[in-house]
């Protein structure tokens, strides 16, 4: 039942995985079909978001010619919140101010969108509003994808899967497991539009440079997750992010929008995204199970790439350049296997993993191959810390007669009153193991 | 393309001729006189939105010290002088009548080749006409054999004072801004205005005017369409939003399409229309006749209650000419509430019930004090 | 955490929808499971569109056209395993403008 | 039978925002789409092609990006696509748009005569429906605009009757071919496209002509020269001078709210409560 073969490789999914896979691909002359469910592509994804220049300027070189970029980052905050305030670091450096510039805001509709028409120019055919129902199997290889439409079999050598975080069709064809609640992030943004000269002012940036602002603490109501606010080029990307099973499990029932509008009206956040116009409210999923939680990413006829392979490094915040070289290091093993005449079985794609071994990718994901676990084990470093670092900040820099050596001993049984003193020196072993 | 709305030249400066484009109005074209309004009319009857034009055209004239004149074209039993009679007590001077066979029963080719006509002999500086599906149907081909600018679907029309241009006002993109185009180097400057956006004017039994008579000199065999049928609409008691004293509206705030009822209730009770918004209808919560907006129905009845919507900009222009205006919304920051005269921060599905009861028992009070 | 109510509706009234009218993307299996068996009932307030409802009489309603599509719902839903999850027909449901 | 369907792509009305300090149009983030209107007007057309065979043409006027609103139209089945794009044509009204689209109407009748142009009833962005008669009347097409149903095409004899929404009903009309036609809008609904017609124009050479490729000479009729209309100001919508009255729900109930909105509404409004009794006694 094996039908010829109308494609050389066909892309499930038009976000930076598959454009990386469905780009290099087309670039070297194979025949490819790029399949998106989206009315356009990016109509269906959700970033922060944060773009590293380096996985996309390996593609594309000179990307930063015409890609919709919003602000190059030139300084990062990181906060501890409390109840009613923050303590944090800022690091700003005109270093960060001088081109090449190595980190962008982007809003991801139309930086994917960017993205494809190049994936055309190179060559690719590509269609949107088309869901992928099942991959269709002859035998034990995957030859070809089903789609929601009348006489909607397509046949290829290869399909590459780069369906986003759901993974729906690995799950269906049994590839991998369901993703456990314990090993994704549900996070909810909104973009709030305000004039330029608002955002410049409020951040003390200029006309193309911008700030991010990481966040824990009491704005994640107990659970493991992170808030941010992005600037981009006349709105701010706000939003919050948790562990899904924390949201699950969390004994307020607090919902992922509440969270969200909690997090806006704290008195540190609010001045500054005052007056923004909300247009548009957007969740999504994060892959972060790490290391430990990657799947078998190739086989018979098909590879895996991005978020349905789980590529996101939760640590620093990465993904999308994660998805961008998976997508490029899969589709340089096709290309190989296609110049060696090879069957598209497994063994003639197993490159792709020890490419990805040999890269940043796999390297950095194992390294912080414990963070998520000892995280997880340790909710105080989302609830208690926080607290106590903003009270004794507080503490510290309040003028009110008491000498800064009493103030030392008060934070320090603070702390203690807070957690038991092996207890912090094991936090502080176990933190810095995680992230070493 | 059309009417992009990028600003081009300012109102006040005399425009230098943007890109080569000619922008004066040439000494032959100066000689176009008067504001004309087309009567609508089908089947005995004069569509209101002509009468809202005729007023409209008095302020018009009165600015420029012109004169206002009907247009009726029809067949030869229709009764065409009355609706000329009538028109004068409306503010028109004069008419211009053009009876013939074949006009009877609106049909595009003769209409417009008898409107061009009068327009080329007349030359009047200003043209007039509803935007029904006959007068926007008329108007963009008679706009085009005459080769002049056209603005469909106006909300305002003033006189420019540097210009004395006819400056017509019209939402654009969806209703989400305004726009005001003129047309100033061509004659005459045509423009629809849809129903109920303009006042009803009062009508002067005392005023009369003189009618001129034209031929239109085409014959049945040479006219290419013919009208076969007329199929009147089945359902008598439709809808009619445009002419309702009160109209109760419910949005996407009511959540879903059940809670419908309430507002139906409310409506019911007020003996008024229901109406809704864009969102609702293109959910098929509601038929496509009750919505309220600038792609949908202008309104403006006594009494406009808005139960569950936000008040996006595209619903306001088709209510905000309400006499009284009364908002339900959860959200106190709605912009409903910027145009609304009163406005009650709630729920709409606990306030309408409540709202009900009330208006019935003070109504059924009222009416026995009355009898 | 102080009470503060929103209404979920009044932001995703500013996201950009192509309902498939009549075709929901996901379904709950079997109501009774909901109504009986599951205890928590945690899409009733993880799902980020609320799409899910807990009534009055203790069942869960779905109503899928303010959708993220984001797939929390399938898989917080590990002791009953009672929705079927698929994504919308081609060109349908949310459609970000700027994602 | 040859038909010529004529569309626009344009901004999702519904998404566009304005900017709240400087009342411009904020077009970032809005997508550009095949003008609703239109597919009314293109799906008539394919159930013709359906119906009688032959062949049905896309012809769009804009910016090259339009090109992927007229691959949209080859998926649900349109045979061929014509782009005209040219910068000359910038800033043209309805009266500029409908003398390039009758050009480029004519250069296609040259290749294949055309029986039936279709255009939108009317676009959601500029709403003018007259580009639809503008055409009709350049090339002296009988015109039938607003229709809900094609009753009848004779190919024999060249027939069509069509029915026309009118104010109170509609209207049945009889012409000859070759007419334009303006579908009124949900009176068909547009076909999911299959995946080989997908496929197909994704890889469909979308012909794209210059204003000369379109045959036109006179560079005063296109574009912003050929357009009397001149638009002398945009603006947002002015907040009305008048407070909104706000009724208090957290400081007393429901019914003494309902009873005081009652008697606001009637002192302000003094006839309406006569008006309703009237309405209630007959």
């Amino acid at each position: 039942m094996k039908k010829t073969s109308q494609f050389d490789a066909i892309v499930v999914g038009a976000g930076p995985s598959g454009n990386a896979a469905a780009y290099t691909m087309a670039k070297a002359g194979l025949k490819v079909l790029q399949i998106e469910r989206g009315e356009y592509p990016g109509s269906k994804n959700v970033q922060g978001a944060i773009l590293y220049a380096n996985a996309l300027e390996q593609i594309i070189p000179d990307f930063r010619d015409d890609a919709p970029l919003e602000r190059h980052i030139i300084e990062q905050r990181m906060w501890l919140l409390d109840e009613n305030s923050f303590v944090g670091t800022h690091i700003r450096s005109e270093d960060y101010n001088k081109p090449p510039y190595n980190r962008y805001t982007i809003l991801r509709a139309q930086f994917d969108k960017w993205f494809s028409s190049k994936v055309r120019e190179a060559g690719a055919l590509l269609i949107c509003e088309t869901t992928v129902n099942h991959l269709i199997m002859d035998g034990d290889q995957v030859v070809g994808v089903s789609c929601d439409r009348l006489q909607g079999d397509v046949f290829a050598d290869v399909v590459i899967l780069a369906d986003g975080v759901n993974s729906t069709l690995a799950r269906k064809a049994g590839f991998h497991p369901e993703i456990p609640a314990g090993n994704v992030a549900l996070a909810v943004k909104e973009v709030l539009f305000m004039p330029e000269e608002t955002i410049r002012q409020r951040f003390n940036v200029g006309e193309e440079s911008g700030v991010v602002i990481e966040m824990i603490g009491r704005i994640t109501d107990g659970m493991m997750g992170t808030g941010f606010l992005y600037t981009n080029k006349e709105s701010i990307a706000i939003g919050v992010g948790c562990m899904l099973g924390d949201f699950k499990n969390n004994p307020n029932r607090t919902s992922p929008y509440k969270l969200l509008e909690q997090m806006k009206r704290h008195p540190s956040i609010a001045p500054l995204i005052e007056g923004g116009e909300m247009k548009e409210y957007t969740a999504h999923l994060i892959p972060e199970g790490g290391f430990h939680a990657i799947p078998q990413i190739y086989g018979n006829g098909w590879m895996i790439v991005g978020d349905s392979g789980g590529f996101v490094n939760a640590v620093h915040r990465e993904g999308s350049n994660l998805a961008m070289t998976t997508g490029r290091l899969a589709a340089e093993t096709v290309i190989a296997a296609k110049a060696a005449g090879a069957d598209f079985r497994a063994a003639s794609l197993k490159g792709y993993k020890s490419a990805l071994d040999d890269s940043f990718v796999m390297k950095d994901l194992y390294k912080y191959r414990d963070t998520p676990a000892v995280l997880h084990k340790n909710p105080q470093f989302f609830t208690s810390y926080p607290d106590m670092v903003a009270q004794a900040a507080k503490t510290m820099i309040t003028v009110d007669g008491v000498d800064k050596k009493t103030k030392e001993r008060e934070i320090f049984a603070n702390f203690r009153k807070t957690r038991k003193l092996t207890g912090l020196v094991g936090d502080a072993y176990k933190l810095w193991k995680a992230i070493r | 393309m059309s009417q992009a709305p990028t600003p081009a030249a300012a109102p006040a400066k005399r425009p230098a001729g943007r890109g080569g484009r000619n922008l004066e109005l040439s000494e032959e074209l100066k000689a176009y006189k008067g504001v004309w309004v087309f009567i609508e009319h089908d089947r005995g009857h004069v569509h209101s939105v002509s009468w809202e034009l005729v007023g409209e055209a008095r302020k018009l004239a009165d600015t420029l010290g012109c004169q206002v004149s009907a247009v009726l074209l029809g067949g030869p039993d229709e009764p065409l002088e009355k609706f000329a009679a009538e028109a004068f007590t409306f503010g028109a001077d004069k008419a211009y009548i053009m009876k013939d066979p074949v006009l009877k029963g609106y049909r595009n080719e003769p209409f417009t080749k008898g409107m061009t006509d009068l327009v080329n002999k007349y030359q009047p500086e200003i043209f007039l006409l509803g935007a029904t599906s006959m007068g926007r149907d008329l108007a963009g081909s008679v706009a085009t054999t005459l080769l002049t600018g056209l603005t469909a679907d106006c909300t305002e029309l003033k006189i420019d004072p540097t210009s004395k241009a006819l400056a017509a006002t019209r939402p654009t993109f969806g209703g989400s801004l305004y726009c005001t185009i003129m047309t100033l180097a061509y004659r005459p400057q045509m423009a629809t205005v849809r129903p109920r956006v303009m006042l009803m004017p009062r009508a002067d039994a005392s005023r009369t005017g003189d009618i001129t008579y034209d031929t239109l000199g085409m014959l049945e065999t040479n006219i290419v369409t013919k009208l076969l049928d007329f199929i009147a609409d089945a359902n008598s008691n439709k809808i009619n939003l445009p002419y309702a004293d009160v109209i109760v509206s419910g949005g996407k705030g009511l959540k879903n399409p059940e809670n419908f009822k309430l507002v139906f209730e409310l409506a019911r009770v007020l003996g008024g229309e229901v109406g809704s918004t864009r969102p609702c209808v293109q959910a098929g919560w509601v038929e496509a006749d009750r919505q309220v907006g600038q792609t949908g129905k202008t309104v403006r009845p006594k009494l406009y209650i808005a139960a569950g919507i936000s008040g996006a900009i595209q619903h306001r222009v088709g209510c905000e000419a309400a006499d009284v205006i009364v908002a339900i919304n959860t959200d106190v920051n709605a912009p409903i509430f910027e145009f609304a005269h009163y406005g009650i921060v709630g729920n709409a599905m606990q306030v309408l019930p409540a709202l009900t009861q009330a208006f019935a028992a003070h109504l059924a009070l009222r009416s026995r004090q009355v009898a | 955490m102080n009470a503060i109510t929103v209404n979920v509706e009044e932001k995703l009234f500013q996201n950009r929808y192509r309902v498939d009218t009549g075709r929901p993307h996901i379904k709950i299996k079997n109501a009774d499971v909901c109504t009986n068996e599951c205890v928590v009932k945690s899409c009733t307030f993880v799902c980020p569109a609320s799409c899910y409802k807990m009534e009055g009489n203790g069942t869960v309603t779905l109503i899928t056209d303010g959708c993220l599509e984001c797939g929390s719902c399938r898989i917080i839903c590990t002791e009953h395993v009672n929705v079927d999850w698929e994504y919308p027909r081609g060109g349908h449901g949310i459609l970000f403008k700027f994602g | 039978m040859h038909i010529v369907v004529c569309i626009k792509q344009v901004p999702d009305s519904a998404q566009i925002r304005v900017h709240p300090v400087t009342n411009t149009i904020m077009r970032q983030g809005v997508p550009a789409i095949v003008n609703p209107y239109d597919l009314f007007s293109l799906e008539e057309a394919l159930r013709l092609k359906d119906k009688f065979g032959g062949k049905v043409t896309m012809l769009c006027m804009g910016p090259p990006q339009a090109e992927e609103a007229l691959r949209k139209c080859i998926s649900f089945g349109a045979d061929d696509a014509v782009l005209v794009t040219d910068r000359a044509f910038a800033g043209a009204d309805t009266l500029a748009t409908s003398y390039a689209l009758t050009a480029g109407v004519r250069q296609i009748a040259k290749e294949q005569a055309v029986d039936i142009v279709f255009t939108g009833k009317q676009t959601i962005d500029g709403d003018t429906a007259q580009v639809g008669p503008g055409i009709a009347k350049r090339m002296g097409l009988q015109l039938l605009t607003y229709v809900s149903r094609i009753v009848e095409v004779d190919e024999e004899k060249r027939t069509i009757t069509v029915e026309r929404r009118a104010e109170g009903g509609v209207q049945v009309l009889k012409t000859s071919l070759p007419c334009l036609i303006t579908m009124l809008e949900n009176t068909n609904e547009m076909r999911f496209a299959n995946l080989p017609a997908m496929i197909h124009a994704a890889a469909y050479p979308v012909r794209k002509w210059s204003k000369e490729d379109a045959g036109i000479e006179d560079l005063n009729k296109i574009g912003l020269k050929g357009s009397p209309t001149v638009v002398s100001k945009v603006f947002g919508p002015t907040p009305r001078s008048e407070k909104v009255e706000m009724l208090d729900l957290e400081t007393s109930n429901l019914r003494d709210v309902s009873l005081n909105l009652i008697q606001k509404i009637f002192t302000r409004h003094p006839t309406l409560e006569s008006d309703l009794l009237m309405k209630e006694l007959t």
